[in-house]
């Protein structure tokens, strides 16, 4: 079972890679996409027998991160005329090996935070926290709007991974608040995406410097 | 009934006077009128409640629960409070009838109730300063009187000088205003509560902590230099008779407040003493030789109240000296000289600023070098002015005179006289005392000379016009009071000693009446009245046969003389800031004369403040000019900002560590 | 109770929504506010009130949490009338509905007894306030909302990670996972330290993030700046307390698993740097309605402060939430009205207030002299109960570098504020259509005259409040 | 006795003054190789004054007159608190010795006034000079009075002045020596003589109490004439007590002891002013300064 586990979330870590090195924003969406559609089965691999509440965790996950959101932003992206990230703040290879970097630390990092038996040897806390810093990467080195909001959902993945340690111990009920939370935040920011769009004719970030010192 | 409720209701007159104005409409003159009657009711009732208090001989106090932890809503009249009460209830209700006239409401419409409201606000929270026996209240009033005070002096706050003077106060007064609150929650810290009482022991550093803390915060309000900034400009700007009451006596709360910590502090270091006589020192002779370099009259007579500040701190210096090392004399002649001086200065400040404003109304300008003639003009007020010149030059015999007097004494008794013990280096002291006479006399002799006497220098000079009566009663009033005390000091003795019981804690063990001989004092006084005007009648009686004639004056020859062709205020004061330019910098501005038809030449010269302009107002504008380059890291840049998340994420986890 | 203080609003925000007529709906706010603040004040007198469920438990802390905000939506809304009056052109239903949603999400914050609940409360308070920020529909509007939602959804994620952080800290000791108040306090001592480390960093992030502790505070000068007055007064009163309260919660925890120490070197480095922050950019700020930002940031910074000096300064940290977070409604509603008048909120365009606007620019100034600490007013008297908390806890230094800062800001701020207050109007300026209206001028009025009451004196019950909430942050309940 | 004393004393303060003048003026003369006026010309010149009237500017106000008037007040009393010969002053009392410094600086203060009170520039000059040079000679005395209150324990002037009968034990001779210069020097300047200042000479600009009294005639000037040889008498018998403080302790042989020092005082000035030439007017404040370091360096010889 946890080697099932960790190869899946090796993946996870190759993917947060691959949304690092692309530049087509379609493709960077798409990576996401399978990203969370992959993380929506963890909580199958987590639970020894299949619940009720196992599945109605995982179904919702699966829409939400793997079809509703990303069709969402590819929605958005339709109507904007550029198709790729320009000139991230470092290009592209830098990018992704800070990404390699931020996995590395995130290795170190976890063998801070003791695990309980039942988790030991799984790369769950690692690979979350790897994922997080994947997010932030994208959030502090990309220029469009989208991507920003893509790395945004790359950091809400790393979460949810690390949600996995607790799927069975904790109540059902923050899991639901957290997707429904998660589907309502990226939902009200493509609303802005949208308006910015439709303000500055431009998903570029750069353009909304006027409020400064 | 306890006669501090009398004493509270009259502060609720004093601070609600100004309300009924408010409600009426900005050109009535009823609202200022009703102002004034609640301030002289006030006034009147405060000042018989503490006749009461001294002649009973109690000190009643009272003390409320209130809100705040720790803290009560306490209050109390002890001789030093009353001494200083005293002043408060006088001038801001001679202030407000002077203001009857001086800022007609209908004149003013825009801002003469706020002026109202605040003055009567300021006289209010002064009293309860005064009388406040809990930090937390203290604080509470202290706060009020500062900001009242910046409201009335700002009265003109469309004027861009004036915000500038007022802005500068209110940083000044809030910097004080900081120091106290740490001196009170150091208090607070040592005592186990803000009740401001005597008799708790402090470690020693405790003790000085809280000795500097209180010498900084309440130095900052009374004016020692270095921390005189604010006052200069804000006095200068303000309406006059706010002025009057600033200078006259928001001031001394500042002493108010030294005098109190230093009478809760136990007997503290050394150095106390001689330090507080060093700064009263430096103060007094800087602050006058500041007066004699300008040309603004108001200004000139701020930069004498810092030397006046400079002479009480002296004798309070002089009083802690004593104390350190039992000899009762030297507390009694400081202390006593102090206190005295607080009144007096109170008493001919106020005149003087009083007079200022009705020069000021009659010429038009606050340049001293615009004046001139207006004796003829104005030959009340100057007849005023030269009383309270001559009482703020320490001239025998006037009240000035005696509070010096008193303090010289002190000083020589440093000596250490017929074998006693003494630190005769602080009699150097006596020195900068004399010096700054001195220097007073040509200070007040070139006022004199320029704005009074010759003939008038402007236009306006020309058709000025002597002040109504409510102008005019107020002044008389303060220089009867300077020549009474002048001539009798001995009447306020027994305050000064149950004063000095107060402060000391514990009684005189003799009087000032029995250390120095106040009665010879107002014999030799008595007689020099009396040969004056005897020589004067003699003069009168010789001249009666004798034919006297008018003429010009005596010009050398010269066919034309002309007002402007006299000297100047600032040609008269030139040669001591020459003296003295080391301290003050003077500015020149001349243009040079050149060729055989030289074309008009001009001369200017001005006496910036050394601290503020060329210390404090650099060092703000540097910071005010590198402060804003750190402005480049918050530049609108979304994914820089969560940069920052990230970084202070990782630097809290690392920083904290694990602690596994 | 807790589902009448919750749902009563929103329930309100559903019917003013259903309501076609744009001048009639903005009563419905101050109906809200009135009923709420009825409701709180029952609740808060009667003890048998403070348990709705397992989840919903009124302490103390929320008791506090929950009477400020309710004072303040109640004067606010009434401003809002007056001000919605002004801007009849907009559409406001979707602004007056998200202002009510907004109330209900802050009471459920000061029910919630469970940090996931609590979380998710706190995020939705960004997302109903986002469209109020975008109230406007400028360009600058959407800039500041844009920043406001991605920064303060980044915190909030790491705040969601901390919240997971800390269930696993007590799972990791073998009980059973719990994010419940009760549940975790019970056990703290036995919690894993390391976890419990972790989790309390990532938790001070995220939700400073949203109480707007430097350096995360970057959203709050745009969102405040661009924002309604109204709007502004809310976020800086409401949502700030909101996430104070969420703070306190972690810092119980942490007191009860006695990392005290621990905790209280990291407030007070983050205290330390939201105060010297702010003062820097406050110095030179040209625009006033910025400048109450960095307020706003300076005194978080003074909260975390106040926590971080530790138990002297408890009483004067709760005691400040109150005075803040009222004097903050006090600034930011007169300030609005000046914005209003002037149509510029650049010192280089406002000046003479006082004139012009009679009331709302003495309100400012008076609030100013209050917000920076001077007496007789609330802000003082909390601000130097911490002063003393801190000589007391032996924290001479920080003491005074605290006084210091202090006198920064008031520099920074009042050279600002004297600029618009003072002198005389230009031309223009004095012939825009705004003039000071009752529902403008007199909630403002009242929040200063509570300000001046606490300053003078703080009623008994508020007195006890505080003393309760000290108390159970110690874990003396 | 202490009657025929008081009597004494009044009538040496009223009748002597002139009388020095009348020397100073001879012993000038006679270094000039001149004969010169008489002894008594001073007091034929106030009679003569008296009875002429007198011009005043239209400028002027009652200060004009108040000057000469409150100064000579000023003076009198002044004599009235210092002992002359060897004899209690009539007015004694503990602290006079302020009171003494401070009736010059009134005096001082009506004066210039009155100048002033004219509105001529010179006059102007003149008083601006006055209160400039009294900065620097007012702190000097202040030193001198602190040294003879140390040395005699005394805060009254007739014990200070009659006191230091130790005068010549070592330690205390270095500062009175080193504060009579300065006293001297004082002297000189507050009365106006040369090297300070001119009497003779009606070059306006370059007087100082000359350029204050230009427009004072008649009785007024005879007033001030009169008062500044008070003046004179009571600051040289100040000094005398200093340097000469000799006694016998018997009426018939103090007095006329002390009118044959008080004139030959006089005589030493009559020769300094023959021998020395008036200093350029921004000279003086050096030389005061030089009075106020001899006071100072007494004082600090006498307490270190």
């Amino acid at each position: 079972m946890t080697n099932l586990l960790n190869t899946i979330l090796v993946i996870v870590l190759m993917l947060n890679l691959f949304a690092l090195g692309t530049s087509r924003i379609v493709s960077v969406i798409r990576t996401v996409a399978a990203q969370g559609a992959l993380l929506s089965l963890l909580p199958l691999l987590l639970h020894e027998h299949l619940t009720l509440a196992a599945a109605l965790t995982v179904v919702p996950t699966f829409a939400l991160k793997g079809i509703i959101i990303p069709g969402m932003m590819i929605h958005a992206l339709r109507d904007v005329k550029i198709k790729r990230e320009v000139e991230p703040l470092i290009g592209l290879q830098p990018s992704v090996i800070l990404g390699a970097l931020a996995t590395v630390f995130a290795l170190l990092f976890a063998d801070q935070l003791p695990l309980t038996d039942a988790h030991s040897g799984a790369l769950i806390v690692p690979t979350a926290i790897a994922t997080v810093l994947a997010g932030f990467i994208l959030l502090t080195t990309r220029f469009k709007a989208l991507t920003q909001v893509v790395g945004y959902l790359v950091l809400e993945n790393g979460i949810f991974i690390f949600g996995m340690l607790l799927v069975e111990a904790m109540p059902l009920v923050v899991e639901m608040g957290v997707l429904l939370d998660l589907f309502v935040g990226i939902f009200v920011i493509c609303i802005i995406v949208n308006q910015i769009n439709q303000a500055f004719a431009s998903m570029d970030t750069r353009r909304l410097v006027s409020l400064k010192e | 009934m306890n006669v501090l409720f009398l004493l509270l209701i009259a502060i609720v007159l004093l601070g609600f006077s100004g309300v009924p104005g408010c409600l009426l409409s900005a050109r009535s003159a009823a609202g200022q009128r009703v102002a004034t009657a609640l301030m002289a009711a006030g006034s009147l009732l405060g000042l018989a409640c503490v006749a009461g208090i001294l002649c009973a001989g109690s000190a009643p106090s009272l003390s409320l629960a209130w809100g705040f932890q720790q803290s009560r809503f306490a209050v109390a009249v002890d001789p030093l409070s009353a001494w200083f009460l005293i002043p408060v209830f006088i001038v801001p209700m001679l202030g407000s009838v002077y203001g009857l006239g001086y800022w007609k409401q209908a004149e003013h419409p825009a801002n003469g109730r706020r002026l109202g409201l605040f003055f009567g606000l300021l006289a209010a929270a002064m009293a309860l300063v005064v009388i406040a026996r809990d930090g937390v209240l203290f604080l509470i009033a202290w706060e009020v009187m500062a900001l009242a005070a910046y409201f009335a002096a700002t009265a003109e706050d469309d004027k861009a000088e004036v915000r500038r003077a007022g802005w500068i106060y209110l940083i000044a007064t809030h910097i004080g205003t900081l120091f106290l609150l740490a001196l009170f929650a150091l208090w607070r810290h040592a005592t186990g509560s803000f009740a401001l009482e005597a008799g708790h022991s402090f470690p020693a550093e405790a003790a000085t902590t809280l000795f500097v803390l209180a010498l900084i915060g309440f130095g900052f309000k009374a004016g020692l230099m270095p921390l005189h900034v604010w006052l200069p400009g804000a006095h200068a700007n303000a309406p006059s008779h706010v002025s009057a009451v600033m200078s006259g006596v928001m001031l001394k709360m500042g002493v108010y407040g030294i005098v109190r910590m230093t009478a809760l502090l136990p007997v503290g270091a050394v150095w106390w003493g001689p330090v507080l006589l060093a700064v009263g020192a430096a103060t007094s002779v800087a602050g006058i030789a500041f007066a004699i370099g300008q040309r603004d009259l108001k200004r000139l007579l701020a930069y004498s109240s810092i030397e006046n500040i400079g002479i009480i701190a002296m004798g309070l210096g002089l009083a802690l000296l004593g104390r350190e090392q039992h000899h009762a004399e030297w507390v009694l002649l400081g202390l006593g000289g102090a206190l005295l001086h607080v009144w007096n200065h109170s008493l001919f400040k106020s005149l003087l600023f009083f007079n200022a404003g009705a020069v000021i109304h009659a010429a038009q300008t606050r340049d001293i070098d615009q004046m001139g003639g207006l004796a003829k003009r104005l030959p009340r007020v100057m007849a005023l002015f030269v009383v309270g010149a001559a009482a703020i030059c320490a001239l025998p015999p006037l009240n000035g005179f005696a509070s010096e007097w008193l303090l010289y004494v002190g000083l020589f008794r440093t000596l250490g006289l017929g074998g006693e013990a003494g630190a005769p280096a602080v009699a150097l002291a006596a020195v900068a005392l004399a010096m700054t006479g001195a220097l007073a006399v040509a200070c007040f002799v070139k006022v004199l000379g320029a704005v009074f006497l010759g003939t008038p220098r402007s236009e306006a000079g020309g058709h000025a016009h002597e002040p109504e009566a409510v102008m005019l009663m107020p002044m008389a009033a303060l220089a009867c009071g300077c020549v009474v005390i002048g001539l009798f000091p001995l009447g306020v003795m027994p305050l000064v000693a149950a004063a000095f019981q107060t402060w000391a804690s514990h009684p005189a063990p003799l009087s000032v009446a029995a250390s120095v001989p106040l009665k010879s004092l107002s014999v030799a006084g008595l007689a020099l009245v009396g040969l004056a005007a005897a020589l004067f009648l003699s003069l009168k009686l010789i001249l009666r046969t004798k034919r006297v004639r008018q003429g010009v004056t005596w010009d050398c020859g010269y066919a034309r003389p002309t007002g402007r062709m006299q000297y100047t205020g600032s040609s008269l004061g030139n040669s001591l800031v020459e003296l003295t330019s080391f301290l003050l910098w003077p500015k020149h501005f001349r243009t040079a004369l050149r060729g055989h038809f030289p074309r008009p030449s001009a001369f200017k010269s001005l006496v910036p403040d050394t601290v503020l302009d060329r210390l404090v107002m650099p060092l703000f504008r540097t910071t005010g000019r590198y402060l804003p380059k750190l402005r480049v890291l918050q530049q609108g840049q979304t994914h820089v900002y969560v940069l920052y998340i990230l970084i202070v994420m990782i630097v809290l986890l690392v920083w904290g560590g694990m602690g596994s | 109770m807790a589902f009448a203080l919750i749902f009563l609003p929103i329930l309100m925000a559903a019917l003013s929504a259903a309501i076609p007529s744009n001048h009639l709906r903005p009563w419905f706010l101050p109906v809200t506010g009135v009923a709420h603040l009825a409701l709180t004040l029952v609740t808060l007198a009667s003890p048998n009130l403070t348990t709705s469920a397992a989840w919903l438990v009124l302490d103390p802390l929320g008791k506090l949490i929950l009477l400020v905000v309710s004072t303040l939506f109640c004067a606010s809304s009434f401003y809002a009338v007056g001000y919605l009056r002004h801007r009849e052109e907009r559409p406001n239903r979707v602004f007056c509905a998200c202002l009510m949603v907004f109330l209900g999400i802050m009471s459920l914050v000061t029910w919630a007894h469970h940090l996931g609940l609590m979380w998710v409360a706190i995020e939705g308070t960004t997302l109903v306030t986002a469209p109020l920020i975008y109230f406007n529909h400028t360009q600058r509007s959407i800039e500041a909302t844009w920043k406001y939602l991605l920064v303060g959804s980044v915190g909030i994620a790491l705040a969601l990670l901390g919240t997971f952080f800390l269930a696993y800290a007590s799972l990791h000791t073998g009980l059973e996972a719990t994010l419940t108040l009760e549940g975790i306090l019970e056990h703290a001592p036995k919690l894993s330290k390391p976890w419990l480390h972790a989790s309390f960093v990532l938790l001070l992030v995220g939700y400073g993030t949203k109480m707007g502790l430097a350096p995360m505070h970057s959203w709050k000068p745009d969102a405040y700046g661009e924002a309604p007055g109204v709007v502004g007064a809310m976020l800086a009163g409401g949502v700030t307390s909101c996430a104070f309260l969420a703070l306190l919660r972690i810092y119980h925890i942490c007191f009860a698993a006695g990392e005290a120490a621990y905790v209280s070197r990291l407030l007070l480095f983050m205290g330390m740097l939201s105060m010297a922050v702010a003062s820097l950019f406050m110095v030179g700020q040209r625009d006033f309605k910025r400048m109450l930002a960095y307020s706003s940031v300076e005194h978080m910074g003074i909260l975390v402060l106040g926590l971080g000096i530790g138990a002297p300064a408890l009483y004067g940290t709760m005691l400040h939430v109150v005075t803040n977070g009222l004097t903050k409604g006090v600034l930011f509603l007169s300030a609005g009205n000046i914005h209003r008048a002037y149509g510029s909120k650049s010192t280089e365009q406002v000046c003479g207030a006082m004139r012009r606007l009679p009331l709302s620019g003495t309100l400012f100034l008076v609030g100013f002299l209050a917000i920076t600490g001077s007496p007789p007013f609330g802000p003082f008297i909390s601000e130097f109960s911490i002063l003393n908390g801190a000589f007391d806890a032996g924290r001479f230094v920080i003491g005074g570098f605290f006084l210091f800062l202090l006198l920064v800001v008031f520099i920074g701020m009042g050279a600002t504020v004297l600029k618009v207050v003072q002198g005389r109007a230009s031309f223009e300026a004095r012939n825009t259509p705004y003039r000071d209206s009752f529902l403008t001028a007199a909630p403002i009025a009242i929040l200063m005259l509570l300000v001046l009451l606490v300053g003078l004196y703080i009623p008994p019950p508020l007195t006890a409040l505080i003393r309760d909430a000290v108390l159970f942050l110690e874990g003396q309940p | 006795m202490t009657i025929v004393n008081l009597i004494l004393h009044v009538a040496v303060l009223l009748l002597l003054p002139p009388l020095l003048l009348g020397v100073i003026t001879k012993t000038k003369a006679w270094f000039g190789g001149r004969v010169g006026a008489p002894l008594l010309q001073p007091y034929y010149d106030l009679a003569k004054l008296l009875r002429r009237g007198m011009v005043l500017s239209t400028t002027t106000t009652w200060v004009f007159r108040a000057g000469p008037i409150i100064t000579l007040a000023t003076v009198l009393l002044a004599g009235l608190l210092i002992p002359i010969g060897g004899f209690n002053a009539p007015i004694a009392f503990t602290g006079d010795l302020i009171l003494f410094a401070y009736l010059f600086g009134l005096a001082r203060f009506f004066t210039t006034s009155a100048a002033l009170d004219t509105g001529s520039a010179f006059e102007g000059m003149g008083s601006a000079r006055e209160v400039t040079f009294a900065c620097l000679s007012e702190p000097a005395l202040f030193f001198a009075l602190m040294v003879l209150a140390k040395v005699s324990g005394s805060l009254t002037l007739t014990t200070m002045l009659q006191g230091p009968t130790n005068a010549f034990s070592a330690d205390v001779a270095a500062p009175l020596v080193l504060i009579s210069i300065g006293l001297f020097i004082v002297l000189l300047a507050e009365t106006c003589r040369i090297p300070v200042d001119d009497p003779n000479t009606h070059l306006e600009l370059t007087m100082i109490h000359e350029a204050m009294v230009l427009d004072h005639s008649g009785p007024l000037l005879s007033v001030i004439l009169y008062a500044a040889s008070v003046k004179l008498l009571v600051l040289g018998t100040v000094l005398l007590h200093v340097i000469a403080p000799f006694e016998f302790g018997k009426v018939w042989l103090d007095w006329p002891l002390y009118l044959v020092e008080i004139l030959g005082l006089a005589a030493i000035i009559g020769i300094v002013e023959s021998v020395m030439a008036r200093l350029q007017m921004r000279h003086v404040p050096y030389l005061l300064t030089g009075a106020l370091l001899f006071c100072g360096f007494g004082f600090i010889l006498l307490i270190r």
